[in-house]
C-alpha cells in the first residue's frame, strides 16, 4: 500500500475517530435510556454537549493540570495516528499508556481530594487493565512473528479464531475504558458516586470537552484493535461486527451489574485477564490454536 | 499513609440532602467520620407556635416529602388527643391505607436511591418506575403524587369509595407482581449488589439499642421495635408482626425495607377490604389544652411529637423528634473502617432525611 | 399526661437511673419556657413498646444547671446539645466532641461502643502449629506466648495450667522440644519458649478452681515422680481419692533426686508438691510397695505404677566393679539428700545425656578441680541440651570427645581409666553414627572418681506380677489406655518408655489419669478452668508479621542512614561464673518483665496464618 | 447480574415508560387532582374566610378596595379554601399550574 496512502488514512482517522466516538456516545446513551425504559437525549447529545462546553468560561485548577490534559489528548491523537499508519502495535499501546498516566497525573496535580482520589484510583485502574492490554498483544505477535499492525492486514487469515480468549479479555480492558460498571471506579459515568467524578472533577468547560474528546478517541481505538482480529479476508466487514458487538455487550454488562470496588476490580481483571491470555499463550505454543 | 479529609457534602449528589460528613480517609479506609448538620434548619417548630393549630398539619406534612401523611398523621393523633375527639373508624383504616401507601413509596424510592449509589442504574430505574404506581394510586385517590393533604384533625378529608378501592386493589396486585419478577429477584440474588451490601457497616443489636437507633435500622439489627404495634389509628385491627433482620448489616437493613414494601402492600389491602362504612370526618370544636405525645413509625423509624396547649387557638410547644436524628449516630459506629466506596451505601442504608431532622 | 413523674433537680438522676434499671428505653426530650423557669421533659419507653409512654419532668430556674443522661442514654446526647443550642438551657456534662468522636461526653469516657463492629466478630479459627505439636504435654504455646506478650501473665499461667500441671518445674527443666520446631527459627532464632512459662510461674499466681464432686473411688499411685504427681494431680481433680506411694524420703522422684538443685531448686519443687498436696492427695514417703495386689486388697481401685527409671545401666568394661566408680543416678541422689560424697579433685563422667552434665556440673560445684566428660561422639550427637553443655563447658567443665573406656584399674593409688579412641561410622538404628574404635589408639588417664552416666532403666519389682518388655526392662502398658497385663493397673512415665524427660512423663499422666478416671467409671474429661481473653480477631499473613518485626530505624541528623533493627531472643540472665562454684544457687534468674513480654510480642503465631 | 438481564433486555424492545413532558403524550390527571385555583368575582362576598384557613397565606382579602391578591407561588394546592368557601367562589382545576421565571400574584376584583 503506498506511503501517500496511509497518510491520507491517518488524516482521515484523526478527523473521522472523535465522530465516531461521539456518536457510539450518544448511541450508548439512547440505548442504555432504552434498557431503562426511558426515552433518553438525542443521538447527537455528545456533541451539543462539547459544544456547550467549549462555550464556556476557561476556568482551571492549575496551569500544571492544563499541561496534563493537553498532553492525553494529544498522545491519545499520536496513537491514533500510528495505528492508521499500521505501525508497531506495541508503539500504539505504549503511547496510549503514556497519554493515559498524563490524565491521572493531571488529576494528582490539583489539591483537591476528590481528584485526589480519582487520580489515585486511575492510576489502580491502569494497573488494573495496561497489563492484560499489553499481554493481549503477545499471543498476535506469537501468531504473527510480529508486532506490526500491517503483518495483521497482509497475514491474509482472521485472528479471532486462534486469539478467541485474549479477545475476552480485551473485553474486560474494553469495561474499564468505558467506564463502565462494575468498573466505573476513578469517574463514575454519571457522577452519583463517592468521588463525584474524582478524576476529571477539576477540569471544566472546554479543557472538560477536550478530555471528553480524547475519550472518544481513546474508545474508537480501542474498538479498533478489537476489529484486528476479523480484519482480513473476504469477510472483512466482520471486523465492524465484531467491535460493535463487543461494545454492545459492554452496554449490557453495565445495565446488568452494580459498581464494585477497586480492590475487586484488581484482583478480577488481574486473575481472570492474565489466566485468559496466558492460556491463550499456551495453547498456541501447544500448537492447538 | 496518607490522611485526608473528604467533605461528603453538604451537597453532593448521592446525598441529595444537606448533611455534610466530614470522613478522615487512610488511603482508602474510613478512620474517622463526624456528620454535622444544621444545613437547613426551617424553623418549622416555631412556625407551629405562631400558627393555628389547625393549619399546622400543612406545614407538619411539609417537614419531609416522603412521608409527609405521616407527620401529618401524628400531628393529628396528638391535636385530637387534646381536643378529645374521637375520629370515625372508616377514617382511621383510611389513615392506615394512606400512610402505608406513604411508607412503599418512601421505601421504594430509597432502595431506588441505595441501587443508584451502587452506580446500578438499570435497577434505580426499574424501582422508581414501580413507585410510580404507587404515586398514581397515591395521585388517584388522595389527589397529590406525595403529599397528600387528606389528613386533617378530625378524621381525613376524602374518601375511598368501592369502585376506586377495587380500582386500588387492581393496581396494588399489578404492583407486587413487578416487584416480583423484576426487582425482588435481583435485589435478593444478585451478587454485585451483595458484594456490596452485605458486611459493612455493621451495627450489633447491643450498639443498636445503645444508641437509639429506631425504625429498619434498629430492626435490620435484631431489635423488633416496630410502634406500630401500639395500635394508632386502625392497627390494632388491621394487625401486623414487625420485620426484624438480625446479620446488622447494610443488607439486612436493604431486605427489612424490601419485605415491609409486601407488608404495606398486604396491610393496605387489609386495610381497603375491613374497612367499615361511615363518617370520615368529625367536627373538632375545642382548642388543644394541656399536654399530649403522639408516636408513630415513619418508614424511618420511630417519630415522637410532643403537643402542650394552653387553650387558645395557638399551640404553646411542639417538639418533633424525627427519626433520622436519633439514627444519625449510628453512623459514627457504622462507617470508619469501612472502605471510601462503601460510604455512600452505609450512609444511605440508615435512610437519612435531613429534611426531617433539621425541621 | 397519664405516667408523669415529677421530680425535683436533685432526685432526677435518681429517677432516671430507675427508669434505666426497668430497661425503659430513652425516647426524647422537650424543653418547654415558662418564662422565669424552664421545664424539661424526659420521655421514656418501659420495656415493651405497646406500653404507655413514662415522663420524667423537672423544671429548673434559668440559671440552674441540669445534670445530663448522656452517660447513661448515649442516644440522648443530640437531643439535650439540641436542646441546649435552641433554649440556652445550662446542662452539664455533655460536652459533644465533635472532632473526634461524636459522642463522647464528659462521663462516658470513650468506649468500645463507637469503634465500629469488625464483620467477622468471632476469632477466626485457629492451626495446628509446629510448637504445639511438638509439646508431648499438648499446650497452647501460642496462646500463651501471645498474652505475655500482651502483658497478661494471670492469664497466660492459666493457659498453660490447663494442659500442665507443673509450668514452675518444666519452666526450668524442659527440654523444649517446642523451641527446636519453632518454625520462627528458621527465618530468626526461635522464640524463648521455656523461659516463658518459668516467667509466667515466677510473676503470676493461679488458684486452683475447677474440682469435680467428689466420686469415693481411690487410686494407689507408686511413684512420686512427674509421671506419678501429674497423674495424682488430674485424678484428684477429677474427684478421686489418691495416694502417692514412695519409697525415698522425699517426693519428687527424678525431679528431686536426678535434677541438680542449681537448675531446679528445691522450692520450687516443693511448691509444686505441695500444690498437688492441696487437692487432697496423700503422699506417703519412705514406703516400699512390695505387691499390687496388697494395694487392691487395700480398697484402691487402681493403680497407677510410675517407678521410673532408677537403675543405672552398667559400663560393660573390665573393672567396672572399682570402688571408685559410681552410678549417676546414686551419685545425684546422694547428693540430693545431703550426703557427703567424696570425689576428689580429677572426675570423670563417662556419657553424653543430661545426666552425664548434671554429674559432671554436680561435681564442680562439690569442689573438684578438673571435671571431664567422656563421651563416643562428637558434640553434634551428644544428646543432652545444647544450652546445658554449652553452661558446662563455661563453667570449666571439659569434654573428651571420641573416646570410650576400656578398662579401669588402681594404679598408684589412684584409678586409672585406659581409653580408647574412637571414630564415627555409619549411621546405626537411632541415626547417629556409630562409633568405631580405631585400634592401637588407646591412651591412660589417672582421675579421683569415675561416674558412669550412660544411662537408666526401670527397675519394676517381680512381686508386681506384670508383663515386662523385652528390651530396656520396661513395663508393658497399651498405646492409649496405659493399662497393663494386671487388670485396674495403668503405668506412665519412663517405667513405660525407658528414660525420657520430664514433660514426656507428665503428657503420658494425663492421659493415663483420663483412662484411668474413664475405667473408674468417669466421663475422662479433664476440669478444665475457663479464661476470658479477648482472642485476637486479625488476621495478617505472614509476610506482613514478618516484615513487621523489622524496624527501620532512619537518622535524619547525618544524611539518610537506614538501620535495620532485628528483635533478638531473650537471652536468660545467668548467675556469673565465679558465684556458680562450690553452692548449689539457681544458675539461670529468669526474664525480667521487659524481657518476657518482648520475647512474647515477636512471636510470629502461626497459629493465625491465613 | 443475570437476574437483571431479562427486564432490560424487553425494555430494550419494548416503547419507553417516561414521556416528553409536557411537550407530547401529556397524560391526563386523575379526576379529583388538586390543581390551579381560580376565584368567581360573581360569587365570592369577600367574607374572608379563606384568607384566614390559608395555611400558607397566599389569599389576601382587601374588602375596602374590594379585592382578592393570591399568590399562586405561595399556595401549596392543599384545597382547604376551596372547601371553606360558603359562597363555592373557589374552584380548583385538575391541572398542574405552569412554571414561571418570576413570581407573580393575581389580582382579582370583586364586582359585587
Amino acid at each position: 500500500m503506498s506511503t501517500g496512502w496511509l497518510i491520507g488514512s491517518a488524516v482521515i482517522a484523526v478527523i473521522v475517530a472523535p465522530l465516531i466516538g461521539g456518536l457510539l456516545r450518544g448511541i450508548d446513551r439512547k440505548l442504555t435510556a432504552h434498557m431503562q425504559g426511558r426515552i433518553g437525549p438525542p443521538i447527537m447529545q455528545p456533541f451539543y454537549d462539547v459544544i456547550k462546553l467549549f462555550g464556556k468560561e476557561r476556568c482551571v485548577a492549575g496551569k500544571a493540570q492544563l499541561v496534563f490534559g493537553y498532553a492525553y489528548l494529544t498522545l491519545i491523537v499520536t496513537a491514533v495516528v500510528f495505528f492508521a499508519l499500521r505501525q508497531d502495535l506495541l508503539v500504539v499501546l505504549f503511547i496510549l499508556f503514556l497519554g493515559c498516566i498524563f490524565l491521572a497525573i493531571g488529576a494528582l496535580s490539583v489539591k483537591s481530594p476528590y481528584s485526589q482520589l480519582g487520580g489515585h484510583r486511575e492510576l489502580l485502574q491502569f494497573l488494573a487493565y495496561e497489563p492484560i492490554l499489553l499481554l493481549a498483544v503477545v499471543p498476535i505477535a506469537l501468531k504473527l512473528q510480529s508486532f506490526r499492525i500491517a503483518t495483521i492486514f497482509e497475514s491474509g487469515q482472521p485472528l479471532l479464531p486462534h486469539l478467541w480468549l485474549s479477545f475476552i479479555a480485551l473485553l474486560i480492558v474494553l469495561a474499564i475504558v468505558m467506564r463502565k460498571s462494575p468498573f466505573d471506579i476513578s469517574s463514575s459515568e454519571h457522577a452519583h458516586q463517592e468521588l463525584v467524578r474524582g478524576l476529571v472533577t477539576e477540569y471544566a468547560g472546554p479543557y472538560l470537552a477536550l478530555i471528553e474528546i480524547a475519550h472518544w478517541y481513546e474508545m474508537v481505538l480501542l474498538l479498533s484493535i478489537l476489529g484486528l482480529f476479523w480484519v482480513v479476508g473476504s469477510l472483512w466487514w466482520l471486523s465492524i461486527i465484531i467491535a460493535l458487538g463487543s461494545w454492545f455487550i459492554i452496554l449490557i454488562v453495565d445495565n446488568i451489574s452494580a459498581r464494585l470496588t477497586w480492590s475487586w476490580m484488581l484482583r478480577f481483571t488481574w486473575v481472570a485477564g492474565i489466566s485468559l491470555i496466558g492460556s491463550n499463550i499456551l495453547f498456541i505454543n501447544l500448537g492447538w490454536m | 499513609m496518607a490522611r485526608t479529609v473528604i467533605p461528603f457534602g453538604p451537597q453532593h449528589p448521592v446525598l441529595p440532602e444537606p448533611i455534610q460528613l466530614k470522613l478522615e480517609l487512610e488511603d482508602e479506609t474510613v478512620v474517622g467520620v463526624m456528620p454535622i448538620i444544621g444545613y437547613i434548619h426551617r424553623g418549622i417548630e416555631k412556625a407551629a407556635e405562631l400558627n393555628d393549630f389547625r393549619q399546622n398539619v400543612f406545614i407538619c406534612e411539609r417537614i419531609c416529602g416522603i412521608c409527609s401523611f405521616i407527620h401529618a398523621l401524628t400531628y393529628c393523633e396528638g391535636a385530637e388527643a387534646m381536643t378529645s375527639v374521637e375520629v370515625p373508624p372508616r377514617a382511621r383504616f383510611l389513615r392506615v391505607f394512606w400512610s402505608e401507601l406513604s411508607r412503599t413509596h418512601s421505601h421504594l424510592l430509597w432502595l431506588g436511591l441505595l441501587a443508584d449509589s451502587m452506580g446500578f442504574e438499570s435497577l434505580f430505574m426499574q424501582i422508581w418506575r414501580a413507585r410510580e404506581m404507587i404515586l398514581d394510586i397515591s395521585e388517584m385517590t388522595a389527589g397529590h403524587r406525595i403529599i397528600q393533604s387528606t389528613c386533617i384533625i378530625g378524621g381525613v378529608r376524602r374518601d375511598i369509595d368501592k369502585e376506586m378501592a377495587k380500582e386500588v386493589d387492581k393496581r396494588l396486585l399489578a404492583f407486587k407482581e413487578m416487584l416480583d419478577s423484576t426487582i425482588a429477584p435481583v435485589l435478593l440474588r444478585d451478587p454485585t449488589i451483595k458484594r456490596r451490601a452485605v458486611g459493612k457497616g455493621m451495627l450489633s443489636k447491643e450498639q443498636a439499642e445503645l444508641l437509639g437507633a429506631v425504625g429498619p435500622t434498629s430492626r435490620g439489627s435484631g431489635v423488633a421495635i416496630d410502634i406500630r404495634q401500639t395500635g394508632y389509628a386502625a392497627y390494632k385491627e388491621v394487625g401486623f408482626e414487625p420485620v426484624v433482620e438480625t446479620a446488622g448489616d447494610s443488607y439486612a437493613r436493604t431486605l427489612v425495607r424490601a419485605r415491609e414494601v409486601y407488608q404495606c402492600v398486604e396491610l393496605m389491602r387489609k386495610a381497603l377490604s375491613m374497612m367499615p362504612e361511615g363518617e370520615i370526618l368529625v367536627r373538632v370544636d375545642g382548642y388543644p389544652e394541656g399536654e399530649a405525645m403522639s408516636r408513630t413509625e415513619q418508614p424511618r423509624g420511630e417519630l415522637i411529637y410532643y403537643f402542650r396547649g394552653n387553650g387558645t387557638n395557638n399551640l404553646e410547644r411542639l417538639k418533633i423528634r424525627t427519626p433520622t436524628f436519633a439514627n444519625i449516630p449510628t453512623l459514627l459506629v457504622m462507617l470508619p473502617g469501612c472502605e471510601m466506596a462503601d460510604v455512600p451505601v452505609i450512609t444511605l442504608s440508615i435512610d437519612p432525611c435531613i429534611a426531617c431532622t433539621e425541621r | 399526661m397519664e405516667n408523669e413523674i415529677l421530680v425535683e433537680k436533685a432526685d432526677f438522676i435518681p429517677a432516671v437511673q430507675k427508669m434505666l434499671a426497668e430497661k425503659a428505653r430513652f425516647g426524647t426530650t422537650s424543653c418547654v419556657d415558662l418564662g422565669d423557669k424552664f421545664e424539661l421533659i424526659y420521655h421514656f419507653e418501659p420495656q415493651e413498646s405497646p406500653e404507655p409512654l413514662t415522663h420524667i419532668r423537672v423544671k429548673i430556674a434559668k440559671e440552674e444547671t441540669l445534670p445530663s443522661i448522656s452517660s447513661m442514654y448515649l442516644c440522648a446526647a443530640l437531643i439535650e446539645n439540641e436542646i441546649q443550642e435552641n433554649f440556652n438551657v445550662q446542662i452539664s456534662g455533655i460536652a459533644l466532641d465533635y472532632q473526634k468522636r461524636f459522642l463522647r461526653s464528659k462521663e462516658s469516657p470513650e468506649s468500645a461502643l463507637l469503634k465500629p463492629v469488625p464483620y467477622a466478630p468471632k476469632p477466626p479459627a485457629r492451626l495446628p502449629v509446629r510448637c504445639g505439636e511438638a509439646c508431648p504435654a499438648g499446650i497452647d504455646i501460642p496462646r500463651y506466648v501471645r498474652l505475655i506478650g500482651e502483658g497478661k501473665f494471670a492469664e497466660s499461667l492459666a493457659t498453660i495450667k490447663q494442659s500442665m500441671p507443673f509450668p514452675g518445674i518444666l519452666g526450668r527443666v524442659c527440654f523444649a522440644p517446642c523451641e527446636d520446631n519453632c518454625r520462627q527459627a528458621k527465618q530468626e532464632e526461635p522464640i524463648a519458649i521455656r523461659m516463658l512459662k518459668r516467667f509466667a510461674y515466677d510473676h503470676a499466681s493461679y488458684g486452683e478452681k475447677a474440682t469435680a464432686k467428689q466420686t469415693g473411688k481411690r487410686v494407689a499411685i507408686i511413684g512420686s515422680g512427674p509421671a506419678g504427681l501429674a497423674a495424682a494431680y488430674y485424678l484428684a481433680k477429677m474427684g478421686h481419692g489418691v495416694t502417692i506411694f514412695e519409697s525415698l524420703p522425699q517426693a519428687g522422684g527424678m525431679m528431686r533426686v536426678g535434677i541438680p538443685s542449681y537448675r531446679l531448686p528445691r522450692k520450687i519443687l516443693d511448691d509444686e508438691i505441695n500444690m498437688v498436696k492441696n487437692l487432697g492427695v496423700e503422699i506417703k514417703t519412705n514406703t516400699k510397695v512390695e505387691s499390687l495386689d496388697t494395694l487392691f486388697k487395700d480398697g484402691y481401685q487402681a493403680v497407677l505404677v510410675a517407678t521410673g527409671a532408677h537403675q543405672g545401666m552398667k559400663l560393660g568394661v573390665e573393672g567396672e566393679e572399682h570402688p571408685k566408680v559410681m552410678e549417676c543416678i546414686d551419685f545425684l541422689r546422694d547428693v540430693a539428700f545431703g550426703k557427703m560424697v567424696k570425689l576428689g579433685d580429677r572426675v570423670m563422667v563417662i556419657g553424653g545425656g543430661n545426666a552425664a552434665i548434671d554429674s559432671a556440673r554436680t561435681a564442680l560445684r562439690l569442689g573438684s578441680k578438673e571435671v571431664t566428660i567422656l563421651y563416643r561422639r562428637t558434640r553434634a550427637e551428644m544428646p543432652a541440651d545444647a544450652e546445658e553443655v554449652e553452661e558446662a563447658i563455661k563453667e570449666g567443665v571439659k569434654i573428651e570427645f571420641l573416646a570410650a573406656p576400656k578398662k579401669i584399674f588402681s594404679e598408684n593409688g589412684a584409678v586409672t581409666l585406659e581409653n580408647i579412641r574412637m571414630k564415627l561410622g555409619a549411621p546405626d538404628a537411632s541415626g547417629r553414627p556409630r562409633p568405631e574404635p580405631i585400634e592401637g589408639s588407646e591412651f591412660k588417664v589417672g582421675v579421683d572418681s569415675i561416674i558412669a552416666a550412660i544411662g537408666q532403666t526401670p527397675a519394676v519389682p517381680e512381686q508386681f506380677n506384670i508383663e515386662i518388655g523385652r528390651f530396656g526392662n520396661v513395663i508393658v502398658a497399651e498405646g492409649d489406655t496405659f493399662a497393663t497385663s494386671k487388670e485396674g493397673s495403668f503405668a506412665a512415665g519412663d517405667a513405660v518408655t525407658g528414660p525420657a524427660s520430664v514433660v514426656e512423663a507428665v503428657g503420658a499422666a494425663k492421659k493415663a489419669a483420663i483412662s484411668i478416671d474413664k475405667y473408674l467409671g468417669g466421663k475422662g474429661v479433664l476440669p478444665v478452668e475457663e479464661i476470658k481473653v479477648k482472642e485476637p480477631t486479625s488476621r495478617h499473613t505472614f509476610l506482613e508479621r514478618w516484615q513487621e518485626k523489622r524496624e527501620v530505624e532512619v537518622s535524619i541528623v547525618d544524611g539518610s542512614v537506614t538501620v535495620s533493627v532485628e528483635k533478638k531472643r531473650a537471652e536468660m540472665p545467668c548467675l556469673p561464673l565465679e558465684e556458680r562454684l562450690g553452692k548449689f544457687d539457681e544458675v539461670e534468674l529468669g526474664l525480667t518483665e521487659e524481657m518476657a513480654i518482648a520475647e512474647g510480642q515477636r512471636c510470629w503465631r502461626c497459629d493465625l496464618e491465613q | 447480574m443475570p437476574w437483571m438481564f431479562p427486564t432490560i433486555w424487553k425494555n430494550l424492545f419494548s416503547r419507553p415508560v417516561t414521556r416528553r413532558y409536557p411537550f407530547k403524550d401529556i397524560r391526563e390527571p386523575f379526576p379529583g387532582y388538586r390543581g390551579k385555583i381560580y376565584f368567581d368575582t360573581n360569587k365570592c362576598d369577600l367574607c374572608g374566610d379563606c384568607a384566614r384557613v390559608c395555611p400558607a397565606e397566599a389569599i389576601e382579602v382587601d374588602s375596602e378596595n374590594k379585592q382578592i391578591k393570591y399568590y399562586p407561588f405561595r399556595c401549596i394546592y392543599c384545597g382547604t379554601c376551596v372547601e371553606t368557601c360558603l359562597q363555592g367562589a373557589i374552584t380548583q382545576d385538575e391541572h398542574y399550574s405552569p412554571p414561571n421565571t418570576e413570581k407573580i400574584e393575581e389580582l382579582y376584583k370583586i364586582e359585587a
